[in-house]
């Protein structure tokens, strides 16, 4: 058994959205400093999955540690080990960039992330005339800005330019570089199969 | 707390021409309640303080069906929850900026009162403190039902359906204490109703406060 | 799976007893106990008002109790008697609100006295109204419970509040207006119908509770077959 | 023999036994309705 405590410890995790099983019986571990890929199609439960490990949502059966904390006991201890880039943007529309990334810490902090991400020169406009790329970018610097050890990545790539792609990529083996574990939700096998050091496949809601 | 107040705040001054309708929309049906009545001055100068809070409530309910608008945009209200943000503190901003932005309606409808019903009154600071207390009063149920209803379809007539049985107290004990203030009051019975007032903003602050995390988490 | 097959015919029995002391009790207090002195044959309504208020507020305290269980252990089978609990008590505050009217109409001259335990009956009601309406516009079924036990929760809290309010509110122009003390005689026909309600209400709440379940468990999908063991 | 102040009250009380009756015999039925409905 690895010295420190496993950055994922999942066993038998399930989640039904009314009649559906979204996910069920998955069960996998993870080392920290790792980065991992979630590999399946639209609807396979990466989604979901991800969700639950980061507190989110709650599973129905079965259990879990992220970072060492039980996923049901020590949610805000989560919480604050981790970040989600979630589909939804976690943005406010009607609040600028910098007022969005000042909701989690101090103003150079956020300018720091803005520039990062290449949004520096848009700080002071309303996200709700920002486009779907630059949404993503300023997510990702929401997420920069929490400074995870344990970063839950759902779909990075979507909506992003190739200068985008190249971005996140960088983040990504920042994120590594300073120790963090991150896994990566995607359908782009091929792309993040390059860098990734573990992988889970998911079939609608079972390990593949 | 003091970054979810700023917030909120932000929020509201953004969405500012959003307050001015709905004091409109107050001033309005406060012209209407006039209407249903008749041009006859004593009469309506008896029931100004019931038109005033039920004008009052009746915009409640757009102020605080919006209140949760921008949260349930781009599913920030989990954005925050997963900072973390404690519920507790992001419910208590949410219900403090409803309570200044009820505060504001009402003083802001006094005058409109005042002139429609030749209602005048020189007790000022006790219709202010029945304003706070009572609009308090309304924001503390209604902030948790919006986060509710939000969650809901149909959420437009849904919040005034669960709010309005839940504040009668509010309602009876603010237009008491308002209509004493006009209207005078020999025997002192206001301090009443003003304690009814806040022993129900006391029950619902701290009630609302522990169940808000329940309404929210997934 | 939700719906306790213990004892099927159990709320059967409960209603078919609970009809036959009604009938009896109803009898006595129509036809066998004197006329009241003040108030004459207009008394006899009492002989169903107050076992209905009796079994009124017992239904309310039931859902209210059922409501914090299902926070605490997020068990759908309390769900289901929060939601019977909270049609049953609707049901139960729409007759005491007919029944406190026919009441007044003889008595007062006036539908509608604003007496205060009626008047908070009738607030609770439109509460109950409004809590049912939400769960029918809640679709996912844990959302849809949590939220309306903690609407329970608060209606029912504000239930004192608003008795208070309207007894202060009221006393002004009006003595509030008690049943008159029921003497001895009067007893048995009340004892019989509160029982009565009370077995005929605890059968209908039972019911009720398993058409919730069934619904549940057609909402609800099984859980997976690998995992029934692991089942928390 | 009815004495008391009140007079004439019998068609009160008929309306309100009768009323009761109806109500929960309404919501008796339904409840068979829905279950057999639902199972």
């Amino acid at each position: 058994m690895p010295m420190e405590p496993l950055a994922i410890d999942a066993s038998h995790l399930a989640r039904r959205y009314g009649r559906r099983w979204a996910l069920s019986d998955v069960s996998f571990q993870l080392a920290p400093g790792k980065i991992m890929m979630v590999a399946g199609r639209n609807g396979s439960g990466k989604t979901t999955l991800l969700r639950i490990l980061s507190t989110a949502i709650r599973a129905d059966i079965g259990h879990a540690t992220v970072g060492g904390h039980d996923i049901v006991k020590e949610r805000d201890a989560i919480r604050r080990a981790t970040a989600l880039l979630a589909h939804q943007s976690y943005l406010y529309e009607s609040l600028t960039a910098r007022e969005n990334l000042e909701i989690i810490s101090g103003a150079p902090a956020a300018s720091a992330a803005l520039e990062r991400v290449g949004l520096l020169d848009r700080a002071n406009d309303a996200v709700s005339t920002f486009s779907a790329g630059m949404r993503k970018r300023l997510s990702f610097a929401r997420v920069l800005l929490q400074k995870p050890s344990i970063a839950f990545l759902d779909e990075p790539f979507g909506q992003l330019d190739p200068e985008g792609f190249a971005l996140v990529e960088e983040v990504i083996a920042e994120l590594k570089r300073g120790g963090a574990t991150v896994i990566v939700a995607t359908h782009q096998v091929d792309r993040v199969g390059r860098f990734a050091d573990a992988q889970l496949a998911l079939e609608n809601g079972r390990v593949a | 707390m003091i970054a979810a107040l700023r917030k909120e705040f932000l929020l509201q001054w953004r969405t500012r021409a959003q307050a001015v309708a709905v004091f409109v929309f107050g001033a309005t049906s406060l012209l209407l309640f006039s209407f249903a009545i008749g041009p006859n001055a004593a009469a309506l100068r008896q029931h100004a303080a019931g038109f005033l809070w039920l004008g009052l409530l009746l915009s409640s309910t757009l102020t605080l069906s919006e209140s949760f608008h921008a949260e349930m945009e781009n599913r920030a209200l989990e954005g925050l929850l997963l900072l973390p943000v404690s519920p507790r503190v992001l419910y208590y901003g949410k219900a403090l900026a409803n309570t200044v932005q009820l505060m504001l309606l009402g003083i802001a409808l006094v005058p409109v009162m005042v002139v429609l019903y030749d209602a005048g009154t020189t007790r000022i600071p006790i219709v202010l403190l029945i304003i706070a207390l009572g609009t308090a009063g309304i924001s503390a149920p209604g902030t948790l039902y919006s986060a509710m209803t939000a969650q809901a379809r149909a959420k437009q007539t849904l919040l005034p359906l669960l709010l309005f049985p839940l504040i009668v107290p509010v309602l009876l004990a603010s237009v008491k204490a308002t209509s004493l203030a006009i209207l005078g009051d020999p025997m002192d019975q206001s301090s009443a109703w003003l304690a009814l007032l806040v022993a129900f903003d006391g029950i619902y602050w701290s009630l609302c406060g522990l169940l808000f995390d329940r309404v929210v988490e997934d | 799976m939700l719906a306790n097959p213990r004892f099927p015919k159990l709320p059967y029995a409960l209603m078919t007893l609970g009809v036959v002391c009604l009938l009896i009790g109803s009898y006595l207090g129509l036809f066998v106990a004197p006329p009241e002195h003040y108030m004459g044959e207009v008394q006899r309504i009492m002989y169903v008002h107050v076992p209905t208020a009796w079994n009124w507020m017992l239904a309310v305290l039931f859902t209210f109790g059922a409501a914090i269980a299902y926070l605490f252990t997020s068990d759908f089978k309390w769900d289901a008697r929060v939601e019977a609990g909270l049609e049953v008590g609707a049901l139960l505050g729409f007759l005491l609100c007919c029944q406190g009217a026919i009441w007044a109409k003889p008595t007062w001259g006036v539908w509608w006295d604003w007496d205060p335990r009626l008047t908070s009956t009738a607030v609770l009601l439109c509460s109950f109204a409004g809590i049912l309406a939400l769960r029918r516009f809640v679709d996912e079924p844990t959302k849809r419970a949590v939220l309306s036990s903690v609407a329970t929760i608060i209606a029912s809290v504000d239930l004192p509040i608003v008795y208070f309010s309207v007894r202060w509110w009221n006393s002004l122009h009006q003595m509030q207006s008690s049943p008159a003390t029921v003497s001895s005689q009067f007893h048995l026909p009340l004892r019989l119908n509160a029982f009565g309600i009370l077995f005929l209400m605890s059968g209908f709440i039972a019911l009720r509770a398993r058409i919730a379940s069934q619904r549940l468990s057609s909402e609800l999908a099984p859980p997976p077959q690998e995992l029934v063991g692991e089942l928390a | 023999m009815t004495g008391g102040y009140i007079t004439g009250g019998w068609p009160y009380v008929i309306a309100a036994y009768s009323w009761t009756a109806l109500v929960l015999t309404a919501y008796a039925v339904s409840l068979f309705v829905r279950l057999r409905k639902s199972r």
